[in-house]
C-alpha cells in the first residue's frame, strides 16, 4: 500500500483508458439529465493528464498538482473544477503522508468545499463518500464500487444541471459518479498501490 | 400541446447567445429570439418580438425577457398575435434555462410554472 | 474603495453583450469578462476567469455567473487571485445590471449588497 | 374644442419641434437616472411621426394609429410602447368621441396598463394624471404642466430604469414626464385644440 509517483501515474493511465473506452457512455448518461457532455470533458482532461504525466513528476506532491492543473485547464465543465479541487486537496495532503485514504479523504472534502453537494443529492459526492472509508478500511471491491454508482440510480439531483430537473432526474444513474467509480475501480486494479 | 421558448433582449449578442446554453440541454425545443431594435441598437422592438412568435414551431411559448421596457414590447406583441404567449418575470438565463431542461424532459406546464416561481423577481 | 464588476457566462456571446446593456447606465464603471471555455466552447475557464480579475481596473470586484458550473471556477479564481472579489448568487443579467446603475451612482457596498439581496436565486 | 385631423396634425408637429429642440436636455435628464437616451429616442419617434402625418390621414382614428405605429416602430426604449399605447387608445376612443379629455383620459388608462405605473412612482403617469383632469375641466395652464413635471423632481422612482436607484432616483426631473410636459404644452399651443 504504498502511493509513490509510479503507482499514481499507472492509475491515472489506467483511469484515462477507462474515460477513453467509456467516453460516449458517460455522455449518453448525462443526455437525459444533463447536457451530454460529461465523457467528452473527461476524455479531453485525462488526454491533457496522461501527456503531462509523460513527464515525470519530480515528487508526489507535483504529480498530483499537474494532475489537477491540466484537468482544471481541460474539461471545460462542473466535473473540471470538482475533479481538480480534488487533486489540489490530494497534493496538499501528500506533502504530510503517503497514507492513500487519507490522501482521499481530503480530496473528498475539496470536493464538497468547491461544489457545496451532501450525500444523497445525486453527485459524485455519493460515490467518494461511499468509497473513501472502504479504502481506509482496506475493503474497497468492485462490487462496492458498482453499488455505490448504481444507488445515485434512484436520487433526486439536489446540485449541477441534474437538479433543474427536479424528481425528473430519478431513474438515472449520475454521471459524474460513474467517472468516479472509474477512478476507484482503476485504483484497485494498480499494481502496489492499495 | 407543444411548448417553446421566445427570449427577448435588449441586446442582439445575450439574443443570440443564450439560446447556445438552452440547446446543450433541450436540443429537440423551439426556441426563438428578439434582440436589440429594429435598427440593431440596444433595445427592444415589437416587431421582432412577433416575428419569434411567428417562427417559434411550439403553439405554446414560454417568454422571458430582460429588462422592464422589453415587458412592455412583450406584452404589446402578445396582444396582436395569435399565438398563445405566457409570459414570466424570472431571471432572464436562469428562468430560460429551467424551463428548458423542463420541456425537454417533457414536464408539464403547471410544473415548469410551479419550477419557475421562486425564480420571479421583477415585476 | 473603487468598485468593478467581472461576468462570467458559459456563453462568449451572452459575455460580450451584457456590457453593452451596463454600459448604457454606467460608463464609468471598469466591467471585464470571461465568457467560455479555453477553446471558446459553452463552459467557463479558470484562466479566463483570472485575467477578468486582473484587467479590472477596481480593487473590488463584484463578480455574477450564470450556472453553478461557473461558480466553482469563479471560487477557484478567487483563492488563486490577489484582488478583493465579493461574489453574488443573483440573477446573472439583473443583478449585474443593479449593481453598474448602483456603482455609477456612487452607492457604497454596503447598500449594494442590501439591493442585490432580493436577486438572489442560487445557491 | 374641436379634435380634427388638422389639430391632430397641427399639435404633433409642435410636439416634434418641442422634442427635437430639447432632444439634448431630455437625454441629459435620463443620465444621472437612466441611460441617457430619452430625448434621442423621441426624437427619432417624432421625426418618423412628422413624416408619417405628411399623408393626410383619412380620418382622427387612422391619424392617432398612424402616430402610435410610428413611435412602437421607432423609438426604442421604454416610451415607445408607452407613448404607442397611449396613441393607439386614443384611437379607439376617438370612434366614439372627438372629446380631448375623454380621449386623452383613455391614453392616460392605456400607458397605466402597459407599465402598471401609479402616480407617485416617478414616471410620465404622474404628468398625465395630474393634467388629464386639468384638460377635461378646460383649466390647463403653463403654469400647471410645469409643475407637474417638477413635482417628479423629490420622487423616488418605483418603475423604470431609475427604480433601480432607489433612493437616489431622488433630486432628478423624471425625463418622461419632461417630454410628456412638451406634449400638453403642444397641446395648449395648438390653435382650436382647446
Ligand atoms: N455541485 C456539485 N457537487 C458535486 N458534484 C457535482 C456538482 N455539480 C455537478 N457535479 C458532478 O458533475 C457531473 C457533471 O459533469 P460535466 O457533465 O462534466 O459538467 P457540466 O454539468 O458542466 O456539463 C455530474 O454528474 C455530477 O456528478
Ligand atoms: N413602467 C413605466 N410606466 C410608466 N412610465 C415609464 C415606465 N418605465 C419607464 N417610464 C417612462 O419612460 C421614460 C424613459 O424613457 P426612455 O429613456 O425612452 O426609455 P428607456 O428607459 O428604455 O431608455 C421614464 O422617464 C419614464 O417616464
Ligand atoms: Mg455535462
Ligand atoms: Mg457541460
Ligand atoms: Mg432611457
Ligand atoms: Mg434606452
Amino acid at each position: 500500500m504504498t502511493l509513490t509517483v509510479d503507482t499514481l501515474t499507472s492509475w491515472m493511465n489506467n483511469f484515462a483508458d477507462k474515460i477513453e473506452v467509456n467516453k460516449q457512455y458517460l455522455s449518453d448518461l448525462d443526455t437525459p439529465i444533463g447536457d451530454g457532455d460529461h465523457g467528452f470533458n473527461m476524455s479531453r482532461g485525462m488526454e491533457a493528464v496522461r501527456e503531462k504525466l509523460t513527464t515525470k513528476p519530480v515528487d508526489l506532491q507535483a504529480g498530483f498538482k499537474n494532475i489537477a492543473m491540466a484537468l482544471i485547464s481541460t474539461v471545460g465543465g462542473a466535473s473540471g473544477p470538482l475533479y481538480g479541487t480534488a487533486f489540489l486537496e490530494m497534493a496538499k495532503k501528500s506533502s504530510s503522508t503517503d497514507d492513500l485514504g487519507e490522501v482521499l479523504k481530503a480530496a473528498l472534502a475539496g470536493i464538497q468545499k468547491r461544489g457545496g453537494a451532501k450525500p444523497g443529492d445525486k453527485t459524485m459526492v455519493d460515490v467518494w463518500s461511499e468509497l473513501v472509508p472502504e479504502v481506509k478500511a482496506g475493503t474497497l471491491s468492485k462490487d462496492k464500487i458498482e453499488r455505490a454508482v448504481e444507488s445515485t440510480k434512484d436520487m433526486v439531483a439536489k446540485k449541477g444541471r441534474a437538479s433543474y430537473l427536479g424528481e425528473r432526474s430519478k431513474g438515472h444513474v449520475d454521471p459524474g459518479s460513474e467517472s468516479s467509480g472509474y477512478l476507484f475501480e482503476a485504483l484497485l486494479e494498480t499494481e502496489g498501490l492499495l | 400541446m407543444s411548448l417553446g421558448i421566445t427570449i427577448v433582449s435588449h441586446v442582439p449578442e445575450i439574443a443570440e447567445g443564450l439560446p447556445k446554453l438552452l440547446k446543450q440541454v433541450a436540443g429537440d425545443v423551439s426556441i426563438t429570439t428578439a434582440g436589440g431594435t429594429n435598427d440593431g441598437d440596444i433595445g427592444t422592438s415589437m416587431e421582432k418580438i412577433m416575428q419569434a412568435f411567428d417562427d417559434n414551431e411550439a403553439d405554446n411559448i414560454l417568454a422571458f425577457y430582460d429588462l422592464g421596457s422589453a415587458k412592455m414590447n412583450l406584452e404589446m406583441a402578445m396582444e396582436m398575435s395569435n399565438k398563445k404567449v405566457h409570459l414570466y418575470d424570472t431571471a432572464l438565463i436562469e428562468g430560460a434555462y429551467t424551463a428548458a431542461s423542463l420541456i425537454q424532459a417533457g414536464v408539464g406546464l403547471d410544473e415548469i410554472e410551479a419550477q419557475l416561481k421562486p425564480l420571479t423577481i421583477k415585476d
